[in-house]
């Protein structure tokens, strides 16, 4: 019975992602959503899958790594050489995106997950920044001006279609004995190796899954955008999308969507005062850590409780904190 | 090329690698301090060096001080806005996760990058000549007084600092909370007092690679900061993170690795050796090259 | 045979010799304490035992076979589980996915199967769910199922730390002071279950234990640690009125 | 009236209820002793007077101010100073630069040298391994280092957590004579310790803590007459 | 938080791109207002080229207040909508893509760097704009790799890197006899390697050497390590097309290093600031190609220059007045065609001929490039002095 319950709620689910997509992709043949915010849902559907992808390191394996944009670059620049090269087509450009990401992440997680904490976190910025500066100097890509002349394959639907796969598959393993494992490495190493888990494992697993869809971001990405450019994927990309996940909560994936939804739209509307943008952004930054150091839903994920416990004022919410 | 040139080429990369190195060295001793004491990675340590040049450059051209109170002033004015951020942005967030203050630790860089460019717009400044420089050449190896005045002057700075963090009282409770953050408060230690000491201390550093760079590279910009902040934090790691010598000896290490790969292969290869051997050392000795290990108790 | 075995045992930390010289031998279904003042190297022992710490020196058996060597996480699935003396629970998950976790070595179902929720994904979490609330409701936990961890109170905690440990069907179970900061009748109630639990699950039990009236109402042998090595064994009686014991506890008589 | 008298105190760590209206009263120039099994909540008290917790509830009274509540170094100041359990010497840091960060507060040069003295004339062996690194002294010593890097910041009352803790036999007993000896020239002590003949054989007073409260109190010769204590140490 | 279940995840998805749908529906129907002409700067404001993005967007701006100043076009005003690029390429495909759907500018100028220009080409060629870059010198830019055909709607003012690069090759090996040449290059910068890659073909089918090919990283600061290098192969001239802040610490450290032969490059070096930085004597001894002499003394280099003294207190550079001059070259095709269409704009755009511009006679050829003359420049103690002058 409660097998039942739970694919009915898968397909409840499946649902609602069609019904969403059939409303947008009908705006956007009607022209009501035009090119512009087009384009931004686009950049909007490529974060998601990064954020939610870095949050399984980050938030849920509690591994600290902060150089999720050197495995975008990988994704982007092999799914455009299987593209542009070898013409292959795009889906087995993505997948071939995610597997040269997710290779890559597993061969540098074996020795460097060793490391705790910070050293992890500044080593895994100086491997982002390696896999950059080797694209910079591989003419075969084009170098430092970017590989060009790659063809738009990706649309609205590819979009779509592949951030709901994320979602999906990123929400399944954590609900199972896979993800469990990893978010016991979080929460306590030591009491997870007394479990049984095989925590050097997990953490390996979580950061090839990670950059694997990390890859796949990037394949999308550069197959809209006409261009790879290692410029795209500085340390600062890296910190882009970690602050989405920190601003969304550790743990929490639909933090992560909200708040790839709001600073990719807070950044296409400020994209309107050039000299104030960074400085808002910023400002804003230092805020939210300041009054909110969770982020906005801790590790909770969105639930009717919270929305209304959030509208009905906290008179009858529970007296526990975060 | 013969041997002899050889020679004398690989020790014009040492002097041009330690001359680097000094500067990285400066910048990571205010690194290795701040992460030593309250175990953040200020990622908004460069720029501070990028206001402690400007704030250099402003010094010289408007006020038009020469190099020692021009170099004093900046290190105040850094210092003090090093305290300023610790206590508007870091040490309210004292007990929350890490990940937060890092989190705000960028955002205040990049609030110190893009304030900079909108109050002092985007385009590169010239520093002053303060003095003329001279060339000196010692067998075919060329060193210039700007150079032999960077390296004085960090030098000269270690020196004051492990003065200041080995004999005096304020030095000793800086080593003692980052040691021990409970033992100090049961000496009567005021942690937070010493903690923005610190980030004085380590900002006004910065400040003086920041005019020190600006005299010798002649050029400043308010995007300065970023990459020579993440050199020295490797610098920093690389020596063993809240080691002073570490920091000294980081720095001058990765001086001398970047001018080596610069002069034997290929710079635009510099940095990504810089980082693959910042790898390399935390796998091999975690700690850094000086550092000491910790290991958590079960 | 005995299940556990531990011969010469001995650590040193940056020449410190923490543990030295450990023997002990525990027969399947003993009940067994180790007890000695604070900082005499019980929780070391532990922590060789369940392979945190690699000895420096000496033999572990267990089952007949060496665990020197082995990770924590392969000892566990050996068949040794522990709890902490520092309550280390997953504060920030559910009661029940506590437990959930216990069971995570004996599942089956592969990483594909857990991404599309296909093949033996439903079958095992359903399962695992029945077994983990089955086990809840022994331990009077099931009505807090969802509860996080960490807002349990503290004996709850304590009960939940041992359900889970037990949810990895251990042989043998290690506890590291499982009565600290109980108040005298949760400990009564703790002694009551540590005694059920070895009976119904038919295990074997080592404890570590300040609390004298937990140990020697329970433990059937003793033995005691001082200064890192083994100084006295036998019954309850026989080390309560062991004159080393007492001194050792108590200090010398002035 | 007491010179420290702690009242009805209740402290939490997160969920954790550690001191459950614990009451003590240090009278001037009394050795008092807290003893207890581990975990009873000896050292959560003295952590607590020493401002490094703060009670949700209830007053610490020191010469008639409340502390509690109150930033640690504030509370340094007053003359309160703590010998912690394991020690935690600054173990990188030589034996004098640790003796002087006991004298923190202080700035006057001179007596801080004599001072020093003192110290060096109670603890010769620190004497001789002045220039050493802390971390470097064997556990007996470090002992003494602690103790005496406490007694520099001249505190009109002593807490010592554990001070027997992990040393052999032989040294434990120097250390308590050692802590007799501060105590008759002036400095009021309080003392928890686990080796509880030890400590009521030198205190005035005892309380005994188990699991957060004060189950038994009184006069430390009387209670080391008692069977109670044994019977909280190795159980009835 | 595993228990919550997947439709509450599904439902922030839902919620947030409805609001994007939302804010997207109102967003777009903002139209042209009657009385302005919109022109879009699609420019590197934030990021690694902020410095030249924000020149350029000065550049831009002056010409558009002079223009209104003088009762503007068509009898409306124009304003410049500003949109950053953050200096990354897909960035200023988003750029573009708001410019062009959302402002519904009629012609933008578009980014600095050559690789962000391409990833934006197909926004507004698919929306019929025209964007002209002040300064993008990569071939591609305006012609389309994958086909060879023209890109019918990018323009640019500058040079193409092939003419810039075999301009300075031919006058090292003619006018300054060299045998041997060294390349240094930005190895960040498509423009930089256009002119190294230009330089070298043309310096070795004259018959010359390249004796040492070596780049640095934008922002670097030492250069001492690379120059210690190419000292040691002796070449008789260093070509260094990249921009002034490297370009002027890269001569004083070479200087220093006792590196005196000449050093080249293209009108990267530029500006006001590069004597400043390089320091007057250590730059004699050295050439770079560019678009006109402030020797000139025709009035709209004089005038321009002392415009945009005025307003900005500072004096232009060549990405200013590139700018400007795409700016004025647009605003001046409008006025031809006597409309606001962008196609019309575009047409007439292609059609300029000999427009007096403040970086010379500007003619377009067929692939939209700029025909225009160069001019070799000499720094002698900290002045640039008319060396020779090259036509295309």
């Amino acid at each position: 019975m409660k097998l039942l319950q739970k694919t009915k709620s898968d397909i409840m689910a499946l649902v609602a992602c069609l019904a969403v997509y059939a409303i947008i992709q009908t705006l956007i043949l009607t022209d009501v959503i035009g090119p512009f915010w087009q384009l931004n849902i686009v950049l909007i559907g490529i974060n998601i899958i990064l954020v939610v992808s870095l949050n399984l390191i980050n938030g849920f394996t509690g591994q600290f790594s902060i150089g999720h944009a050197g495995f975008m670059a990988i994704g982007a620049y092999v799914s455009a050489v299987l593209t542009v090269k070898f013409q292959l087509p795009f889906i087995a450009a993505i997948a071939g995106g995610a597997l040269g990401a997710g290779a890559l992440g597993f061969a540098i997680g074996l020795p460097t997950l060793r490391l705790n904490g910070d050293y992890l976190a500044i080593a895994t910025l100086g491997l982002g920044e390696i896999i950059r500066i080797t694209i910079l100097n591989i003419s075969y890509v084009g170098g430092a001006s970017g590989f060009m002349g790659i063809p738009r394959y990706t649309d609205f639907t590819w979009m779509f279609a592949f951030t709901v796969f994320t979602v999906f598959v990123i929400k399944n393993f954590i609900d199972s004995t896979h993800g469990r494992a990893c978010i016991s490495v979080r929460e306590n190493e030591i009491a997870a190796e007394a479990m049984g888990v095989d925590t050097t494992k997990y953490k390996v697993l979580a950061f090839t899954i990670g950059a694997a869809f990390a890859g796949v971001a990037g394949s999308l990405f550069s197959h809209y955008f006409y261009i790879a450019h290692p410029a795209s994927f500085t340390f600062m990309k890296s910190f882009d999308i970690l602050t989405m996940v920190v601003l969304g909560g550790l743990g929490s994936i639909s933090g992560s969507i909200t708040a790839a939804v709001l600073l990719t739209f807070v950044s296409a509307a400020l994209a309107s005062y050039p000299e104030w943008r960074m400085i808002i952004y910023s400002l804003m930054l230092i805020i939210l850590m300041l009054y909110r150091p969770q982020g906005l839903f801790g590790n909770k994920e969105l639930s009717l409780k919270m929305l209304s416990r959030w509208t009905g004022g906290k008179k009858h919410g529970s007296t526990q904190g975060n | 090329m013969d041997s002899s040139s050889l020679i004398v080429q690989f020790g014009q990369q040492l002097i041009n690698g330690i001359s680097l190195g000094s500067i990285y060295a400066l910048i990571a001793l205010g690194y290795t301090m701040i992460y030593g004491i309250i175990r953040l990675i200020n990622f908004a340590h460069g720029d501070i060096y990028m206001v402690g040049a400007y704030a250099g450059f402003f010094a010289t051209t408007m006020f038009k001080f020469s190099f020692i109170p021009a170099l004093i002033f900046s290190m105040a004015a850094a210092g003090v806005i090093g305290m300023v951020i610790e206590r508007v942005a870091y040490r309210p967030l004292r007990n929350a996760p890490k990940i937060a203050i890092l989190i705000t630790a960028i955002g205040v860089s990049l609030f110190l990058e893009y304030g900079g460019m909108l109050l002092v717009s985007p385009q590169p400044r010239t520093f002053p000549v303060l003095f003329e420089s001279e060339v000196y050449n010692i067998g075919g190896m060329v060193i210039n007084s700007q150079q032999v005045v960077i390296l004085v002057v960090s030098l000269l700075l270690m020196v004051i600092l492990t003065y200041v963090v080995n004999k005096t009282k304020m030095g000793k409770a800086m080593r003692a909370v980052s040691f021990d953050t409970e033992a100090a408060q049961l000496m009567g230690i005021d942690v937070d007092k010493v903690i923005s000491f610190t980030f004085g201390i380590g900002s006004a550093l910065a400040a003086a690679a920041g005019v020190l760079v600006g005299i010798y590279y002649n050029s400043i910009d308010p995007l300065m900061g970023i990459m020579p902040g993440l050199k020295a934090f490797v610098a920093a790691v690389l020596g063993g993170i809240g080691s002073l010598p570490g920091a000294m000896l980081g720095g001058t290490i990765l001086g001398i690795i970047e001018a080596l790969v610069s002069g034997f292969w290929s710079s635009t290869f510099r940095d990504a050796v810089a980082f693959a051997i910042l790898i390399i050392i935390l796998l091999w000795k975690p700690a850094g090259l000086l550092g000491k290990n910790i290991r958590e108790k079960v | 045979m005995a299940l556990l075995k531990a011969t010469k045992l001995s650590i040193v930390f940056g020449g410190l010799r923490a543990v030295s010289n450990f023997n002990v031998e525990i027969a399947p279904g003993e009940l067994v304490g180790l007890i000695g003042p604070n900082g005499a190297g019980k929780t070391t022992a532990f922590n060789l035992l369940t392979g945190v710490y690699q000895p420096t020196e000496g033999q572990i058996e267990f089952d007949g076979k060496s665990t020197v060597g082995l990770k924590p996480y392969q000892i566990t699935q050996r068949g040794i589980a522990r709890t902490f003396q520092n309550i280390r629970l997953f504060a920030d998950l559910s009661v029940l996915d506590n437990v959930k976790i216990a069971y995570h070595f004996h599942v089956k179902y592969g990483l594909v199967e857990s991404m599309f929720r296909i093949g033996r994904y439903h079958k095992e979490e359903a399962e695992i769910e029945e077994k983990a609330i089955k086990f809840l409701e022994i331990f009077q936990l099931a009505d807090k199922k969802d509860e996080i961890a960490k807002n349990l109170p503290y004996g709850e905690q304590r009960r939940l730390e041992i359900a889970r440990a037990l949810a990895a069907q251990p042989k043998l179970l290690l506890l590291d002071e499982p009565a600290a900061g109980m108040n005298p009748q949760e400990t009564q109630q703790l002694m009551e279950m540590i005694r059920w639990i070895k009976k119904e699950f038919n295990l074997t039990i080592l404890l570590i234990e300040h609390d004298m009236s937990l140990v020697m109402g329970v433990c059937e042998r003793i033995y005691v640690l001082d200064y890192g090595s083994i100084i006295a064994q036998g019954t309850p009686m026989e080390i309560k009125n062991n004159p080393r014991v007492i001194e050792a506890y108590l200090g010398e008589e002035v | 009236m007491a010179m420290l008298k702690v009242d009805d105190i209740n402290v939490y760590y997160g969920a954790i209820h550690a001191l459950k209206g614990i009451s003590v009263e240090v009278n001037q120039g009394e050795i008092v002793t807290l003893i207890g099994a581990n975990g009873a909540g000896k050292s959560t008290t003295l952590r607590t007077i020493s401002g490094l917790l703060k009670p949700k509830t209830g007053q610490i009274m020191f010469e008639g101010k409340n502390i509690a509540g109150m930033a640690a170094q504030n509370i340094v100041k007053l003359g309160i100073s703590q010998v912690p359990e394991g020690r935690r010497v600054f173990a990188h840091m030589s034996v004098l630069e640790n003796l002087d960060l006991g004298a923190y507060l202080r700035s006057d040069t001179k007596e801080i040298k004599a001072d020093m003295d003192m110290v060096f004339g109670r603890f010769p062996r620190l004497a001789e391994r002045r220039g050493q690194l802390a971390g470097t002294l064997s556990g007996g010593e470090q002992q003494m280092l602690a103790m005496g890097r406490a007694l520099m910041s001249r505190p009109r009352i002593l807490l010592l957590d554990e001070p027997s803790m992990g040393l052999a036999p032989l040294l434990v007993k120097e250390i308590f004579s050692i802590v007799k000896d501060i105590n008759e020239t002036g400095t009021t002590i309080l003392l928890v310790e686990q080796n509880a003949h030890m400590a009521l054989s030198i205190a005035n007073k005892a309380y005994v803590l188990e699991t957060g409260r004060v189950i038994l109190s009184g006069d430390a010769k009387e209670l080391a007459a008692s069977e109670e204590i044994r019977k909280a140490y190795l159980g009835g | 938080m595993l228990k919550t279940k997947f439709t509450k995840l599904v439902s922030i998805m839902v919620s947030g791109l409805m609001l994007a749908g939302l804010v997207a529906g109102c967003g777009g129907s903002g139209g042209q207002q009657a009385d302005v002409i919109k022109l879009g700067a699609n420019l590197e404001m934030t990021g690694n080229n902020a410095t030249f993005g924000q020149s350029a967007t000065n550049g831009a701006k002056l010409a558009i207040k002079q223009i209104n100043a003088k009762g503007g076009v068509l009898g409306k005003q124009l304003t410049l909508v500003v949109a950053d690029n953050k200096s990354e390429a897909a960035e200023a495909a988003n750029a573009m893509q708001k410019l062009v759907t959302q402002d519904k500018v009629v012609a933008v100028i578009a980014p600095i760097a050559s690789s962000s220009v391409i990833a934006a080409a197909q926004v507004n060629a698919d929306n019929k704009v025209l964007a002209i870059s002040p300064t993008a010198s990569n071939p591609k830019v305006t012609v389309d790799p994958n086909t060879g055909k023209v890109r019918d709607f990018n323009f640019r003012a500058a040079f193409i890197d092939p003419f810039q690069g075999s301009v300075m090759a031919t006058f090292a090996q003619k006018s300054l006899k060299a045998k041997t040449a060294a390349l240094y290059i930005d190895n960040t910068s498509d423009y930089a390697k256009g002119l190294g890659q230009f330089f070298k073909e043309t310096f070795e089918k004259n018959g010359g050497t390249i004796v040492a090919n070596e780049a640095y990283l934008a922002k670097d600061t030492d250069f001492k390590a690379t120059l210690t290098k190419i000292k040691s192969q002796n070449p008789d001239v260093v070509f260094v097309p990249g921009y002034y802040q490297e370009v002027g610490m890269i001569i004083k450290q070479a200087r220093e290093l006792g590196l005196t032969v000449p050093f080249l490059g293209g009108d990267g070096w530029d500006s006001a600031k590069l004597p400043e930085i390089g320091s007057a004597t250590a730059l004699n001894n050295t050439f770079f190609s560019n678009h006109y002499s402030p020797d000139d003394n025709s009035a709209a280099v004089k005038d321009f220059v002392e415009a945009y003294k005025q307003e900005y207190n500072q004096t232009p550079d060549a990405f200013a007045a590139l700018s400007y001059d795409a700016t004025m070259m647009v605003i001046d095709a409008m006025k031809r065609a006597n409309s606001a269409d962008p196609v019309k704009i575009k047409d007439e755009l292609a059609k300029t001929k000999e427009y007096q511009a403040v970086s010379g006679l500007i003619s377009f050829n067929a692939s939209h490039d700029p025909v225009k003359s160069a001019v070799i420049i000499e720094m002698k103690d900290g002045k640039q002095t008319f060396k020779e002058k090259v036509n295309p």
